[in-house]
Formats: structure tokens, sequence, C-alpha cells
């Protein structure tokens, strides 16, 4: 199978702190491949680097035969690479309604913007009651619902979620991981990044263990489940 | 109470420019973070302008509106690629100082092209009035507040219902989401600065049948858009709207309640106060 | 990577002798220049650099070394200026009394404002000491019993110096007031010298660099902040006094308007802030400029090289290069803040830095 | 037992309406190394700020060697005996390496050679002496982290609190951090600890504070904690069997 994203020897630094070494890291098409890793693992600064809002020290980043690193931002979310954020990242004095509207700024998408809010509110219909609400105003679960549903706005091939699980409650969080897997079920390749292990990996096809910005582990998301790397990872049982 | 009723009238018809000037100023801040010390000289480079095209061609100041704004949108997109865009890193001191140098740099070019000497415009309406209830009201006043009124409703319509002009509120609310959307930021920057340019020199177009023009004149109109534009909280387009109408009005009642000279004095007191005790502005915080 | 050298092979600190004996050369040079440099306008020239310099040092003990951009100056400036002339010509108080009450004033107000506005950070520190000045010209143009409004302070002239009976100086020609200036123009720099070398001048940076780090070191903002703002609103102050006495006239036009404070700022940023040789490189570069566009002296020279007097080209110079030294000034920050943020001297040292090839080498800076 | 040296009691904290620290109590003896644990947003951070003066507490209260600390500034909390370093490393960049420290030792003395010895003695304890030339924004990162900690025991402090100290270390850095930090311990110096290698943490820490979304989740020996269910689930996600 070939892949749709793929990243190889990807090396990254904030000034002289250096926070990726050689990450390679594959997404083939149709599935959920997911990143754990503990804080500062470097899982943000991947997405961070695909979505070119940072740019690579060395290595290469393709994705569907274009070559990334000749891309600027916008260019990269008009291939259909949309990241939704970590922290929401709502347009705090935007409506709803608005906040869907920009995810559909990329002009190709821009035909299906009615179609898409449809299917937004169908996945969250709390959204459709709250389209006429500011942004800001709203609760960090509604926000999350929100950064999702504009992200799909855009028509994605390959959604990247940071940490989508961050700060919400237990219940919202088995919420959220269902819908990721109603989104992937609908065809959309997905690659998310996440805290919560045991959570992702449960939804992921495959997966990648970060630690201190080395890719440590890989393998099929049940298999690493049942690692005991893992535990020692997160907590140096 | 007539005179409070005129001079409050008057204040607000002025405050209308201020707000023009002072939207100009936040649109800039907004997108860019940069505080724009040649605002001022960018609205006197309007006035000079308009005195241009009314000298030289016979077009009305307000009418040559749609010649001047054009003409200053470009400027202003100009300054951000050539100038502004090399700086958004940089500490805000030296985003400031950069900004004051090309102010100096307007300025003065234009005292060497024209010399110092104060210029007037003087249409067949400048000294006409309006009389209505025992108030009167100044026709040109008049004339450039419905002017602003109905720009002030394009832009807002053009930045709450147009792709573009959300693109560049979502800029300023959050610049890597707006990336994240795929937003081209960069030219959301120079967009913003050519409008922020083009609405400063629009309100130098509207005032130059009412004030003298003369190249210094920009330095005065720079501190009332900060003025404005902290009163309203920094960024905030309605803020600006609202800072503007306070400022006028201030300026009004102060010029007959207390002097004419000192009436500067007190929106400038008000100006520290509001700095020091609501620094979100009046409205609290809010963003484009 | 430069070796280490062991502690008793390495200057002791604070006692720079060189850059020391530089300074009592320099200043001995000038002392005896009005002996055979007896042009009254190259005098004049001289005078004021040394302004340039006094204004400019001062500015640094707190844009510079503390990091508060104050683009307010001219409240100072200003407020020097006037209340000299003011007790001078009003009550008959000597210059040299009247200047202690002058800069008192100024300090105490400074300390004041400081208080109000030093919680203010960045942008809007900047933007309060605009209107504070701003409120302080404002007051001067409108306070007409006191201040005399627009039409400002024309001196009738200085009462003579006499100690013990004995003349000193009558202040009628430009050597009295070269001497003042040259006496402040060394105090500043020596206060300037004096704040580096002290535990000030390590919380004043401490300040410049982080205020949240040099808060958590047990630094007081406020109290630094303030002590850095007094020093350098008593010089300012001072520097406007001198201006006053020297041009004989103060009106709110020409000491306390925002153009004042603009220029006092940029002395420094020309030069390079928070060094002590900044200011002085600043002042030689803008003063000489300035008088030469506005002495003609680019214009004479430019139709000495061939350029037609009597042209259109010629004519439009003769009449317009003489006001063109703000227009210089503009494009000089602009040029300045892209390609050399650090002044001509951090441009220098760049260069310098380039050419022996030891570019990328974090060694210790002078200042 | 010996009496506290810092006493959290119940603390609050609120930005607008969220409580980013909510009804947190602990206290530290004399001598001991906290570690205070959480995932991303727990209010670790918000707690050392108002601990260390850079937000008065909502409610609740601080004290240091018994004395209340509530609303006194930074620069008076330092002054007292308590210092903090910053999870963002923050040098004075364009001042060198030992201005840096004098900078802190300044706290205690006016003299200016009498601080330039102490903040030697300091950059000998860190192990940076041979780079006090150097600019400090210079630096590499583990060199700055390292010069953060002499500049903050040039302040004297006898409780040192210490924000994601190790956060962007190599292994290598790390452990000389943790021995510099194991070295303090034995002069006597309390510390608390931000820190989210866990196993650094398990390590250093006499106790460990557990917060999660604001609340104390859990505290005791690094035993306990290791093996607490609640603990897990904060870690690793509701494992949901």
């Amino acid at each position: 199978m070939s892949s749709l994203l793929k990243l190889e020897k990807l090396s990254f630094s904030y000034g002289d702190l250096r926070v990726l070494w050689d990450v390679d890291l594959e997404v083939h098409p149709g599935e959920i491949v997911t990143v754990v890793g503990s804080n500062g693992a470097g899982k943000s600064t991947t997405l961070r680097n695909i979505s070119r809002l940072v740019k690579p020290e060395a290595g290469t980043l393709t994705f569907d035969g274009h070559d990334l690193t000749r891309l600027e931002s916008h260019q990269v979310v008009g291939l259909g690479v949309i990241q939704v954020p970590e922290g929401r990242r709502i347009f705090p004095e935007m409506t709803v309604l608005e906040n869907l509207r920009m995810g559909s700024y990329v002009k190709a998408t821009r035909a299906d913007r009615e179609r898409n809010v449809a299917r937004a509110f169908s996945l969250f219909p709390r959204l459709e009651e709250r389209q006429k609400q500011l942004g800001g105003t709203m609760s960090g679960g509604e926000q999350q619902m929100l950064a999702i549903a504009r992200g799909l706005m855009g028509n994605p091939r390959l959604l990247l979620l940071d940490e989508p699980s961050l700060g919400l409650s237990p219940l919202f969080v088995k919420n959220i991981f269902d819908i990721i897997k109603e989104i992937n079920r609908q065809g959309v390749t997905i690659l998310l990044v996440e805290q919560n292990v045991f959570q992702s990996l449960r939804i992921a096809h495959r997966a990648y263990v970060l630690e201190t910005g080395r890719v440590v582990l890989t393998g099929a998301g049940e298999q690493l489940l049942k690692d005991d790397h893992i535990k020692k990872a997160y907590l140096g049982m | 109470m007539i005179i409070f009723v005129q001079s409050l009238l008057s204040g607000i018809l002025v405050g209308g420019v201020y707000a023009l000037i002072g939207i100009g100023l936040t649109i800039i801040f907004g997108v860019m973070r940069v505080i724009n010390f040649a605002h001022g000289d960018l609205l006197m480079l309007g006035m000079y302008l308009t005195y241009f095209f009314f000298a030289s061609m016979g077009i009305d100041p307000f009418l040559s509106i749609v010649l001047t704004a054009p003409v200053m949108f470009v400027l202003g997109a100009f300054l951000q690629k050539v100038f502004i865009n090399r700086v958004l890193n940089a500490l805000p001191q030296n985003q400031i100082l950069l900004t004051i140098g090309l102010g100096l740099v307007m300025s003065n070019t234009v005292m060497l092209l024209f010399t110092s000497d104060y210029r007037i415009l003087t249409t067949s309406y400048s000294s006409s009035a309006l009389h209505v209830a025992g108030i009167s009201i100044s026709t040109p006043l008049l004339l450039s507040f419905a002017i602003t009124v109905a720009i002030t409703a394009f832009l807002y319509w053009f930045l709450l219902k147009t792709d573009t002009g959300q693109a560049i509120r979502a800029t300023a609310q959050d610049r890597d989401a707006a990336q994240l959307m795929g937003i081209d930021v960069k030219r959301m920057s120079v967009l913003a600065t050519g409008m922020g340019t083009a609405l400063a020199a629009t309100a130098g177009a509207l005032i130059s049948p009412t004030y003298y023009i003369f190249p210094q004149v920009g330095s005065s109109f720079t501190l009332k858009a900060f003025v404005v534009v902290v009163l309203g909280g920094m960024g905030s387009i309605v803020g600006a709207t609202l800072g503007g109408v306070v400022v006028g009005a201030t300026e009004s009642l102060a010029a007959v309640y207390i002097s004419s000279g000192l009436k500067e004095l007190v929106v400038f007191v008000l100006f520290l106060l509001v700095l020091l005790f609501r620094p979100a502005g009046l409205l609290g915080k809010s963003r484009m | 990577m430069r070796p280490a050298l062991p502690p008793m092979l390495r200057a002791p600190r604070g006692a720079a002798v060189l850059p020391l004996l530089l300074f009592a050369a320099a200043l001995a040079a000038l002392g005896f220049l009005p002996l055979w440099m007896t042009s009254p306008y190259a005098l004049h020239v001289m005078v004021l650099i040394f302004l340039a310099v006094i204004q400019g040092e001062s500015w640094n003990v707190l844009g510079g070394y503390t990091g508060q951009y104050s683009v307010g100056h001219a409240a100072y400036f200003g407020i020097g200026a006037y209340a000299t002339m003011m007790l001078l010509q009003y009550h008959h108080l000597a210059p040299w009394w009247g200047v202690w009450v002058s800069v008192a004033v100024a300090v105490g107000l400074g300390v004041v404002i400081g208080s109000i506005t030093f919680r203010l950070r960045g942008p809007y520190f900047v933007l309060a000491s605009i209107a504070v000045a701003e409120i302080i010209r404002l007051i001067a143009l409108n306070w007409t019993d006191v201040t005399n409004g627009a039409e400002g302070i024309l001196l009738s002239d200085i009462p003579p110096l006499t100690i013990g009976g004995r003349l000193i100086t009558d202040f009628m020609s430009k050597v009295p007031f070269y001497y003042v200036g040259l006496a402040l123009a060394a105090m500043t720099i020596a206060v300037n010298w004096g704040v580096q070398h002290s535990k000030l001048g390590y919380y004043f940076q401490a300040i410049r660099e982080d205020q949240d780090a040099a808060h958590s070191l047990g630094i007081s903002l406020t109290f630094y902040k303030n002590v850095a703002l007094a020093i350098s609103a008593f010089f300012t102050a001072a520097s406007g006094a001198f201006y006053a006495l020297y041009v004989g006239f103060v009106d709110p036009s020409t000491v306390l308007t925002v153009d004042t404070s603009v220029q006092i700022v940029l002395i420094c940023i020309i030069g390079g802030i928070g060094t002590i040789l900044g200011p002085v490189v600043g002042a030689l570069v803008l003063v000489p400029l300035s008088e030469a566009l506005r002495s003609n002296v680019i214009a004479d020279g430019l139709f000495q090289l061939g350029v037609s007097e009597n042209s259109r080209t010629g004519q439009f110079l003769k009449e317009n290069l003489a006001h063109a030294h703000v227009l210089i000034y503009g494009v000089l920050v602009v040029v300045v803040i892209l390609f050399m943020p650090e002044g001509v001297l951090g441009f220098v040292k760049g260069l310098r830095r380039r050419f022996a090839g030891k570019a990328a080498l974090p060694a210790k800076g002078e200042a | 037992m010996a009496a506290p040296i810092l006493e959290i009691d119940r603390v609050y904290k609120f930005f607008g309406g969220l409580a980013a620290n909510a009804d947190v109590s602990f206290s530290m003896e004399p001598g001991t190394i906290l570690g205070l644990i959480g995932p991303n947003g727990a209010g670790k951070t918000t707690l050392f700020n108002c601990i260390t003066g850079y937000y008065p507490p909502s409610r609740g209260e601080v004290r240091f060697e018994g004395r209340r600390m509530n609303g006194l500034q930074p620069d008076k909390v330092c002054k007292l005996g308590m210092a903090r370093t910053w999870q963002k490393v923050r040098p004075l960049a364009k001042m060198t390496v030992l201005d840096n420290v004098m900078v802190g030792a300044l706290a205690r003395t006016n003299s200016l050679r009498e601080a330039r010895r102490a903040a030697l003695e300091q950059l000998h304890v860190v192990r940076l002496e041979h780079k006090e030339d150097h600019l400090a924004g210079g630096l590499p990162i583990g060199e700055r982290k390292k010069l953060e900690v002499a500049r903050v025991l040039a302040t004297q402090p006898r409780l040192l609190l210490l924000d994601e100290i190790m956060g962007g270390l190599n292994p290598a850095e790390s452990e000389e951090i943790i021995q510099l930090i194991l070295e303090l311990k034995k002069t006597g110096r309390t510390q608390m600890v931000i820190e989210h290698d866990m196993k650094a943490i398990m390590r250093i820490s006499d106790r460990i504070v557990v917060l999660n979304s604001g609340e104390k989740l859990a505290e005791g020996l690094p035993a306990e904690i290791v093996n607490n269910k609640d603990v897990i689930t904060a870690y690793l996600g509701d494992s949901l069997e």
C-alpha cells in the first residue's frame, strides 16, 4: 500500500533546543494513525511541521506526491491536509457558524459549504443549537466539537488532530473518540496525537510512540496496548 | 441646554471622523500587532492628495475620495511589504521607531515639496450651515459624517459578511489558526495595512474642507488615533467606533465648558486614566 | 571557542584603565580647544553636540539600560528649560540656582508620573509617556499667566557669574556655554559609567532583559525604574536649562513637542542604545549632519562639484536642503532599524567581528 | 517532626470563572524534595505563581516559615528566602553568564566584589565557571538551565521551586541536573520540583503531590503514587475496561 503522508528523517529545533530527531512516520490512506508520548515528546511539533507552521531543520515531508517543504501553510491546507490544533484555537469573536465558514475558506471547498455545514450539524447536533453563539463563550467540550467540525469543513483528505481530548471531562472524552472513529469510517484518513494513551491506541490502526523527540516504538494499536514499555514510559514503573 | 446639545452633536459628528482614523489604526494593529505611529502622516497625505485634486482639477473633496482611497491603499500595501513586514517579530520599540521614522519621512518630504505653509481648501459649502430647532450644524461636517457612516457600514459588512473580511478578522484573532484554515496571512497583512492607510487618508479627505492643511498636521492626529483606539480596546473595531465618538464628544464639550485650549488636555487625561485603570479599553476585552 | 583565562590573568573588573585614560585625554583636548578654535560657528556646533550628548546620555539611563522607552522626554527637557527661564526672567533668580529648582521639579514630577505609568509595559508605556509630555505641553501653552503661552519667554540677559566679588564670566560669548556644555556632557558620561559599574546598572539591565525574571530575583521593579527615571529626568532637565539659557528663548513648540522627544531617542538609537559611547556617536552623526544641511554646506558642495546653481535643481537644492534635516532623521531611523538595529556602534562591532572571522563567538560585549 | 517550611492552605485561583487551582492544600518539611506532577493544564505553574507572588491566590493562604505570603510581590518573596526558576528559561540574554548570577547575588549584598565572589561560587556549583564570560543568550539549552539554577541559588533561598528544569534536555544533561538537585538536598535546601520525566521525579522526590484539573488528586510517597489508580487514569486516560 502506498503512503498518503510520509515523513523521513524529520529533524526540528526551536532555536538551539532540539525537539525532533530523525522522525520517520507514514500514514496510509484510510488509516487512523496515532502518535502517543508524554508532554514535550515532540508530538505537536511533528504536526506543526506537517502543517508548515514551523520549518524543519532537515528531512523530507511528502503528501500524495507533493513535497510539503516547498509549500506555505495555506497551500498545504489547499491540498486537503487539515490540522485541528491543540487547545482548539477557535476564533473567539466569531460565531459558531462563522467559525465553520472559515473552515471552508479555501476556494475549492466553498461550493460544498452548505453540505459540509449540514454534515457538521449532524455529527454535532449541539453546534446547530449554538450556531449564533460566539466561539469564545463556549465550554471546552463544545469548542472541541467546533474545532473538529471546522476542520471537516475543508474536505480533508488527511485530518491532523492535536490532543482532541485534552481538558475534557471523562464522559466527553469517550464521545470524542467515538466521533473520530465515525469520521474515519466516512473515509477521512486521520493522524491523531494524544496523551490519552489507552483510548487512542484502542481506535488506532497503527501507532508511534515518541520519546524526547524520537520514535521509540511502532506497531499496531492493539498490540502496543499490551506493551509494558508504554506503562514504563509514562509512570516510570 | 441648547449649547450642550449643540456641542455634543458637533462633537459626535467630528467623532465619526475620529472613529474612521481609529478603525484604520486598529485594523493594522489587529492583524499585525504593530502600532502605526505614522498613521496621522498618512492622514496628512490624504489631505494633500485631496487638496491637489481640488486645486488642480477642481474635484470636490468628498468626491475625490474615490481616487484618494485607492492610491493610498496601494501606498499602504507598499509600506507593509517593504518596511513593516520586516519588523513583525522585532521588539515593539523598534516597530514604533520604524513607523515614527516613516512618518518623519512623509511629513518632511511633503514639507520640501509644498513648504510648510498652511493651505485652506474652500468649497462653496465650506461655511454654510444647517439650522434646526435653534441648533446649527456645519454642512461639511454633516456631509463628512454621512460619508463616514456609509463607509463604516460598508466596512462592517465587508468584515462580517465576506470571506476575505472574515479572513482578516480570523488572522487578527489567531494568526496560527488562520493559517490552518488555508488563509494566506501575509496577504491579509498587506490587505489590512492597505485598508488602514486608505481609511486614514479618507478621514484626511473628509476633514480637508474644515481643517488647515500643513505637513505637520499628522502628529496630533496620530496621538488622537491612539486615544481613540486605546479607549475602545486595541484591535477592536466596535471599540474604535465608540472611542472616536467618545473622544469627539469629550473634546467638544471640554471646549465649551472648560476652555477650547484645554480640550485636548482633557482627552489626554482621559487617555491616561483608561490606560491605567481599564487597559483593555472601555468595552473590556474584545477583538476584531 | 575562546579558552577561559585563569583567574589571575584576567583584568580586574571595573578598572578599565585604557578607556579612562582616553576619556581624560579627550576631555583635556576639548578643554583647550577654544584657545585656538575661536570661530563662533564652530563653537556653536560644539555646543549643540554637547547638548545632544547630554540629552542622549540622560535618556540612555532609562531607555538604554533599563529598557523603558520613553518617547516623552520633552516633558523633562521642557520643564528644565521653562522653570529656569521663568525663575530668571520673572523672579531674577540666577540660573545656577534656578537650575537646581528646575531639576528638582522635573525629578519630582518624573517620579510621580513614573509611579503611575511604570506598571504599563511595552507599547503602552510608550503611549503613556507621549501622553504625559503632551499634557505638559498643553499646560505650558494654555497657562498663559505663568508661561506666557504660545509666545514663550524671551530672556533679557544672564547676570554675570561672580565668586567672592571676582567676575568669572559674563556669558557674552559662546565660550562659557562651551565649557558648561562640556562639563555637563562629561558629567552625564561619568554618570553612565557609574551606573554601569554599580549594582544599579546590574539591576537596570536585568529589568531591561526580562522584567519577570528580574522581579523573581529580588528586584523591586517600580523602585528601580523610578531611580532610573529620576537620574534621567535630572540631567534631561539640566540639558533643558542649558539649552534655554544658550538660545535665550523658550516656547512650547520648540522644547515640548513630540519631535523633541523623538530626537532625543534618535541620538541613542543611531549610536547604539545601552552603551556609554552610543549617544556620543549619535550626537557626532546627527548634529554635524543637520548643521551641514541647515547651513547649505552640502548644497554649496554640490555646486562646486558642477551642479549648476542657477538650474532648477540648483534652485531647489538651495531653497530646500536647509529644511531637509528632519527628513534625513527619518531616513536614518528607518535605515538604522532595518539594517543596524544595534546602532552604528553595534554595526561597526559586527563588521569588525566579521573581518576578524569570528562572527559566531558569543563573547562579552563592552556594555 | 519539624515545623513545615511551606504550607499551602486551601488555595484557589480563578481566572474569570475558571478555577486554575481549587482547594489545594499540602505542606513541606525543611530539607525535603517535593515533586509536583500532573497532566498538561493541571495548574502546576499557576500554583508556582501563587506561591511566589506573581498572582495573589483568590482564596486560601500560602505560608512560608509560618509567615503569610499572600499579596507579597515576587521581589519580597525572593528576599524572604523563596526563589523560583522558569519553565521557559529566562536568561538575561545580553548580559554575561557571570553578570546574570551576580544579579541574583545582589539581592543579598550591595558590593559588586562580594556579589562577584558569590556568583563565581554558584557557577562552580553548577559547573559553568568556564562560561562566565559568555553572553547568556548564546548558551545551549542545557547550560541555560544550569545558569538559571545558579542565578537563583545566588539569592540564597531556603526554599527552591524548580519549574520543569529538565524539560528539553537530553538524558545526560537531565542526569546532571538530577545530581545537582540531590547535591543541593545534601546542603539542606528544600526543593519543590515540577517535572514531566516520571523516572526522574520518582527518583528524587521524598513526597509527590499530583494535581489534575486544578485540584489535588493524590499525595504520598513515590511508590504509593505509581500504584494509585486515579493517577494512572489521569495520565494514561480512562482504561474503561
